[in-house]
């Protein structure tokens, strides 16, 4: 296509005059906004809304789609994302117009299939995570984690516990963890990974004073390493009268191998766009699902989903609830696949997931630690983490080297400079639903890469050619931020 | 037998041996043994598709649906054929957020293009990628208000702003230090005399809603200055479907502009996925929360979107990010810019404008026909609250038996709020007979 | 206003004056007045999506549905979430023709697969794109038996082949100089005794079908050995779905095999679309019907797919093409290719066996319990003929008013059949509970 | 990605024992085939069916459909196919599970929503034709003419006049025009093309004898020009005792200006998958629904849809009928989307459809006339022929390399080397849902490659280059034809 039509933003397609959406007609009298409301309550901006076709929507954004990549085309080695296969039956399910359609404010009576299915959802994440009753509300993972904080003060308020401002986080723990901690009102304080890229409960213990509300977690952490002490810090932190919180992008890991419940947490937030398959839509809408343990469920977020006899409700008499953290339910569409999912798995399925995912992870890390450095090398879970350094070092080729390189193969690149406690971090989540060729095929690609960095750098400094567009400069994205188009 | 799980015995059987161990178990030895569970969850076994599919379809067809007239916060707004056929591009629904910009120009330019149009319908500068609903935008604009001026500790909001965001605002700064005040309403409407005699530089900011939790319009003449006087910005959340005929945040003088582009072709869902959406003032726009995506260049110096202003996020600011918020609404932002292109510029303005003809057409009839009032005399969009004689859950139960969704009690929302009051919206999709129904039917129920 | 019109009056004017005439009309005026059509078309006038969508709704709401044990060459199997998720791509359901094969790779490949597939199933050695349905391909298949052998005017056919199967040769044969020879049945299946009677040097082929309309297996044994004996083609019509547990048709010796896939991944959508498969003898390749897509390599030696043997084509050969066929049913035989993909190896043999099995429990179960009688005693695949002591149809209305479709009167197919003899469907949906309801209803029904 | 996984076949990507599917757990009995049916019913050959996961399949066919151009992509100027935009909400509706799960047997009076549709459809058709009643059940175009065929032998049958065998076909005509004749047991005869490009009167008149059955015709016809004789066309035809049939595949050039039945023609297909929007679908499936009028209807194909009182039915019962001509009723999924769209465009739409597609289509020609060689050079309607045989003669440049050099750019490439009447032909319908600029574009591509014939001929010859595959060798797919997939 010459570049005449290419390249577009839609607002560059607008033509003066041109429709693409035919209004009904009215059926009731038409009369101006002005004969309706007073001027001054009415637009005077026009708006440079596109002015084009369906013909032209269709064409634009199919077009779009196709300079995007997705699971559906191909592999995500994406360390802590978890970018398993989005299966279809769950779109299938997510648009039945019987949930599709419904208001969140209509009666309750007449919305009893979707009550009982968050009712159901519920009762099976808690299984999993061997909790007691959760909220399905957050949005996302970060939402989760901030409800997990407020379910921290909310504890220690009802026990006149003003003190315990301080949470801890490791320091390979995501960047949401202390973000949430902090916007949920408490003091976040580093706890040091030891040699081992484990907790280290020497450092934890320097920590556990009267100040200390609790501690978050993942386990594995995100190195892809279980926790060895974990037993230990659980303790540790609950004599110390802290509460233990589980942060669950990692779930996927353990499925019916371990319980956050049974390793003593108190508290735990699950990605369902992670573990649960659904998909991640370019960066949301997800679910951050939390969990907690008989001790923390009086402070639920209202409403919550119970159930009297055969009938589902909404309840909203929650004497001492943390309040409300979303508008209405949460991202209904996003439980509906999470729910379509476990059913599909089954208590064995899920289990078999976390097998194989980190069956496949391990495979990975043997096949690639002889080319690449790995710091921590011992029996990873769901993913694993390589250093750069050293190829940075020898021939100049760094951690985002390589992920670009692998777009020039058609591969998604690995998480990199996370977590921030390896230098020239990569991270790799191969996740269970990638086959044993899919992995050799990336195996043989990173040791490609492998020989071009010692053999031909630059071609690696110069990748990706292929791609719809070459590396971006950031630079000036952020130095001179353009954030919207402008008609000239 | 598991669909999604392509590992065969054999294929288990190598990687095991490549990796050098015996057992898939062995993989998990370093769970320590007190604490592995031992046995089995107590789910069910897994299903096939069709099985699945049958108990999802009970279900679905466990709820019920009416006519609906139902809104305060969520509406039943036409979806153009359009959106449903993109959103469900896989290249959109299955991909990641998009950090590799050579291989994410799809959704990165339709974000940039979403954030255009907020801009446009906000007449403000800035704007980003998607925040959670419109409740949870209030907060983080808030929290934004705060940042961004010096040494305040105090955010007024009107009583008339939604209840739910009341709730979430008060969850998210209870422990803060921030103050939240109410200012009263009157007849309606924010009381905007009541502004000046809590203003003050310790405040971050002022929150208002219009169209308020009744449907009614405000008037913030004079507001704006009024709070820039005290370095206090003015955070204005709308319906956006109403910025199609209605005085945006911009011209009113907002700094900051928020609210929940549900109604944006997003099915109603029970409540979500929808989408939070902000804009704001250029000054702004280092301090906002969220993704932003950016305009550069490429290494050859073709145009190509970016996501940009990392640094203010939690992955790289950790606990001194704006904000805590990773994964956001990107699918629902596409259906929102979907829809935008598809209804455009004058169908943007027509469909606005039948909102308002039809809720007018209603509101009048009932008041004619109906013999019911209205809670106040003011101008309003495509919701408007009735008071009752009786009590409005009542009426609206009696109603339901005639298959009509006749509207939110408000006290269902906020407990304070009278018995009475009954608030209705009329979209483009209501035809004249089903109104005409609703006042035959709101007729019946009152007697 | 039209979604559909891009232009705008300015447009408009300007390709007029570029073109330079005036008006529209102006390139209308080489219509002859006589016969120009004046005025407007009765028909209402444009609607808006919502407003078509809407009646649409309400059309299919005027159709009822009911647990379904009607077969008869359409059947109620599960269809795997891939089916539609990858037919719903557009890059398939809106492409032409891949006569362009450089930008239609996709559409051949998957075509390229599509044959492979149909030869796996049946046996043989080549195959085409697809035809309209199972019925015309047999039209079509006998078609290539005479235009594949020497002077020959007579097809036969046996009498147990579907009745539409039968009407449609008629209509096909009738104005073609071709006599259609019908051979009989004996209990429940071809009587092969009569082959030999009518075999001769004249007859292009005889057509047979497995499962047949009754549901019955056929024992071809010995028979195309006879057929060629007389250079005759042997044409075996069979239920796809069933070649995964029964003999294919080549491995009966069959000449041409031709069937209908709907079973594969297709809704019954009221008996369309679907696929006619055929598959045949490598010798038969350059007299087959259709499109066939072939193998080749780019300029560049890369594997590449084609349209092949186009000279067999209409838009070559005109009147002495194989066949008139243009368009075909290249949607749907995607439909089935990825249907087979997702069921795979054994997941088709699982799933025949499961039709198998589950048929034969409702019909034994019928036989024991509701003491009703199978119309023959011969092996079936998913599908039996009871002979009821009433009529068929009547039964069949009765147990409607209990949710059940309960089977196909044959005489609905073919009124020369006897008014007792009810054709029941059951596939791998129907449960245990369902088959069980069935014998509950017929039992009232019978009363 | 790496050439491992790129280009394979369903086949090469089978793993042994790999699964993609969950089969329902039996609910009854389980007895081996053996068991139920003598084992000399039973298959004995294993196929090679794929062996892959859903991921598989999913990743498979995904990227397949990414080497594959279509409507929704850019502009398909390809004459005599009417590729207009495909509406959405047709897709909407044909997804109705209303429709989507009927059974073609089951009892009409569950079947009245549908029923009622096909009865509107036919009914919305003969007002644009026309015509008096139809039939919806061909299942393409050229099934629509073998049945228009039989119309003509019904006809003839039924007055006992078995002399009239032949078919008058122009030369002009589409391949599937004499095929579907002779398939239907006529002689074929050409009737010439004057030097305007019509059909020529002068030759007619010495074919019209008492072997006469009737004449098939487009009109506009194959070169985009509208007959100007019709009317004494028809005139001397219906005098010589014959009938007139209407390829309706141009139809999109006249709706509300022109009727066939109006004209004179008896019998008329339409090719719903042109004109009235469906999709084409990778080259079908379509609809080839057929309308008469009153003389013709009574040999109508059984059944046929009615009504009595407000009952919907099939009426089985039509005494002169040619009998079936499908196994059930057609392309039922097609119909739904071709009444969608009638009911959106109404009246007022149809006739704008038509005024936009002959606009387009002299915009282009009047664009490309002055660099491109136009035979006939008048007002066209929806399409026109130009040829590339001034080219050829001094470039070499012919009718294949302008048509894969518009690959090169992103364009489809117009119809070539039909109609047969004009040497290196290339035929171009824009239809009206191009937009102006789209139009420009195209026309730019056009210039482009006009000055490359004469300027660099052989960088025409080599194109395309950027497609997923270059030119294929034609000669060795039809020589040493390799129509499946073996394994090794
Ligand atoms: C370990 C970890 N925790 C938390 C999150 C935050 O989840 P979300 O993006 O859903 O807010 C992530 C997401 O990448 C994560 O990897
Ligand atoms: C003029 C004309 N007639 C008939 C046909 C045949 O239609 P179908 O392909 O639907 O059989 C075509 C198809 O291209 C055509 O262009």
């Amino acid at each position: 296509m010459s570049t005449q039509l290419k390249n577009k933003l839609i607002f560059e397609r607008s033509r003066e005059g041109r429709r693409g959406f035919r209004v009904p007609d009215l059926d009731v009298p038409a009369r101006k906004p002005e004969e309706m409301v007073d001027k001054k309550y009415l637009r005077v901006n026009e708006t440079v809304l596109p002015e084009v076709s369906e013909v032209d929507v269709i064409r634009h954004y199919t077009r779009l789609s196709q300079k995007n990549y997705c699971v559906d085309l191909g592999f995500y080695p994406l360390g802590s994302c978890t970018m398993k296969y989005n299966p279809k039956i769950n779109e299938v399910t997510a648009a039945l117009p019987g949930f599709a359609g419904m208001h969140p404010l209509q009666p309750q009576k007449t919305a009893q299939g979707i009550l009982e299915l968050m009712y159901d959802l519920t009762e099976r994440l808690c299984e999993v995570t061997g909790m007691s009753w959760g909220t399905l509300q957050p949005f996302a993972g970060a939402h989760g984690e901030f409800t997990g904080m407020k379910f921290f003060k909310s504890y220690f308020k009802k026990r006149g516990d003003f003190g315990r401002t301080k949470v801890l986080v490791p320091d390979s723990a995501h960047g949401t963890n202390p973000a949430s901690a902090h916007i949920s009102g408490f003091d976040v304080v580093e706890v040091k990974s030891n040699e081992k890229g484990m907790v280290s409960v020497e450092d934890l213990k320097q920590h556990l004073d009267e100040n200390l509300a609790g501690i978050m977690l993942t386990n594995p952490n995100t190195l892809g390493l279980y926790e060895e002490d974990i037993g230990e810090i659980a303790e540790l932190v609950h004599e110390a009268g802290g509460l233990l919180y589980y942060d669950g992008a990692n779930l996927n890991a353990i499925m019916g191998k371990s319980r956050p419940g049974d390793m003593g947490f108190d508290v735990v937030h699950l990605n369902l766009h992670k573990t649960f398959s659904t998909p991640h839509g370019g960066g949301g809408p997800g679910s951050g699902a939390v969990m907690v343990n008989k001790k923390l469920e009086p402070f639920l977020p209202a409403p919550t989903v119970r159930k009297r006899g055969s009938e589902y409700y909404l309840d909203h008499d929650i004497p001492d609830t943390m309040g409300r953290i979303s508008g209405f339910y949460g991202n209904i569409a996003v439980l509906v696949r999470a729910y379509t999912y476990i059913l599909t798995m089954g208590y064995d399925g899920l289990k078999r997931a976390s097998e194989l995912a980190v069956l496949n992870a391990n495979y990975l890390k043997e096949k690639l630690k002889g080319r690449y450095f790995l710091p921590y090398d011992r029996v990873c879970k769901h993913e694993f983490v390589l250093s750069a350094q050293k190829m940075k070092d020898a021939y100049g080729v760094n951690g985002t080297d390589v992920a670009k390189a692998l777009l020039e193969f058609g591969i998604h690149a690995p998480t990199v400079y996370f977590p921030l406690i390896v230098h020239e971090a990569m991270m790799f989540e191969p996740t269970e639903t990638e086959s044993r060729e899919s992995l050799d095929n990336f195996i043989e690609v990173m040791h490609e890469i492998a020989d071009l960095a010692e053999k031909d750098p630059d071609k690696l400094h110069e990748m990706p050619t292929s791609t719809p567009v070459r590396r971006v400069d950031q630079v000036q994205a952020a130095k001179h931020p353009v954030v919207r188009w402008q008609p000239e | 037998m598991f669909p999604y799980l392509p590992h065969t015995d054999k294929e288990i059987k190598e990687m095991l041996s490549d990796i050098g161990v015996d057992s898939i178990d062995e993989l998990f030895a370093d769970i320590p043994a007190k604490i592995r569970f031992k046995g089995e969850l107590k789910l069910p076994q897994g299903q096939s598709e069709l099985e699945v599919y049958t108990r999802l379809k009970t279900l679905a067809e466990n709820n019920q649906q009416a006519v609906s007239f139902l809104g305060a916060g969520n509406y039943d707004h036409i979806i153009p054929s359009t959106v449903g056929a993109l959103m469900g591009r896989t290249e959109f629904y299955t991909s990641y957020t998009p950090y590799q910009p050579e291989i994410s120009q799809g959704v990165l330019q339709a974000i940039f293009e979403f954030q255009t149009l907020m801009c446009e319908l906000t007449s403000l500068q800035v704007s980003n990628a998607s925040l959670y609903d419109g409740h949870t935008a209030a907060s983080e604009a808030c929290a934004l208000a705060v940042n961004s001026t010096r040494k305040t500790d105090t955010i007024l909001y009107s009583s008339t702003i939604h209840p739910y965001t009341k709730q979430v605002l008060e969850t998210y700064f209870e422990d803060l230090k921030i103050k939240l005040v109410e200012l009263p309403e009157k007849e309606g409407v924010l009381d905007t005399d009541s502004v000046k005699a809590q203003l003050g530089d310790n405040v971050a900011g002022l929150l208002v809603q219009s169209p308020n939790i009744y449907g009614n319009l405000e008037d913030y003449t004079g507001l704006s200055d009024l709070l820039h006087e005290h370095k206090s910005l003015l955070i204005v959340s709308s319906n956006p479907m109403a910025l199609g005929a209605i005085k945006s945040q911009g011209e009113w003088g907002a700094d900051i502009a928020i609210g929940d582009t549900q109604p944006f072709g997003l099915p109603a869902y029970y409540g979500g996925p929808s989408v939070g959406y902000i804009a704001a003032t250029e000054k702004l726009l280092r301090k906002m929360p969220g993704r932003i995506v950016g305009q550069s260049v490429d290494e050859d110096g073709k145009r190509a979107f970016v996501l940009t202003l990392q640094a203010r996020e939690q992955h790289i600011k950790r606990e001194r990010a704006t904000s805590n918020i990773c994964s956001n609404q990107a699918l629902a932002a596409l259906g929102n810019t979907i829809y935008l292109a598809t209804v455009g510029k004058e169908g943007l303005k027509e469909l606005a404008e039948q909102n308002m003809q039809k809720a007018h057409y209603l509101a009048e009839k009932l008041q004619k026909e109906a013999g019911v009032k209205l809670a106040a005399d003011q101008p309003f969009f495509n919701e408007f609250t009735l008071a009752l004689p009786k009590k409005a859950a009542d009426i609206a139960g009696a109603m339901e038996a005639d298959g009509i969704f006749a509207g939110v009690p408000l006290n269902q929302l906020d407990a304070s709020k009278p018995d009475n009051l009954l608030t209705v919206a009329v979209t483009e999709k209501r035809t004249v007979e089903e109104m005409d129904r609703y006042v035959q039917s709101i007729k019946g129920a009152l007697k």
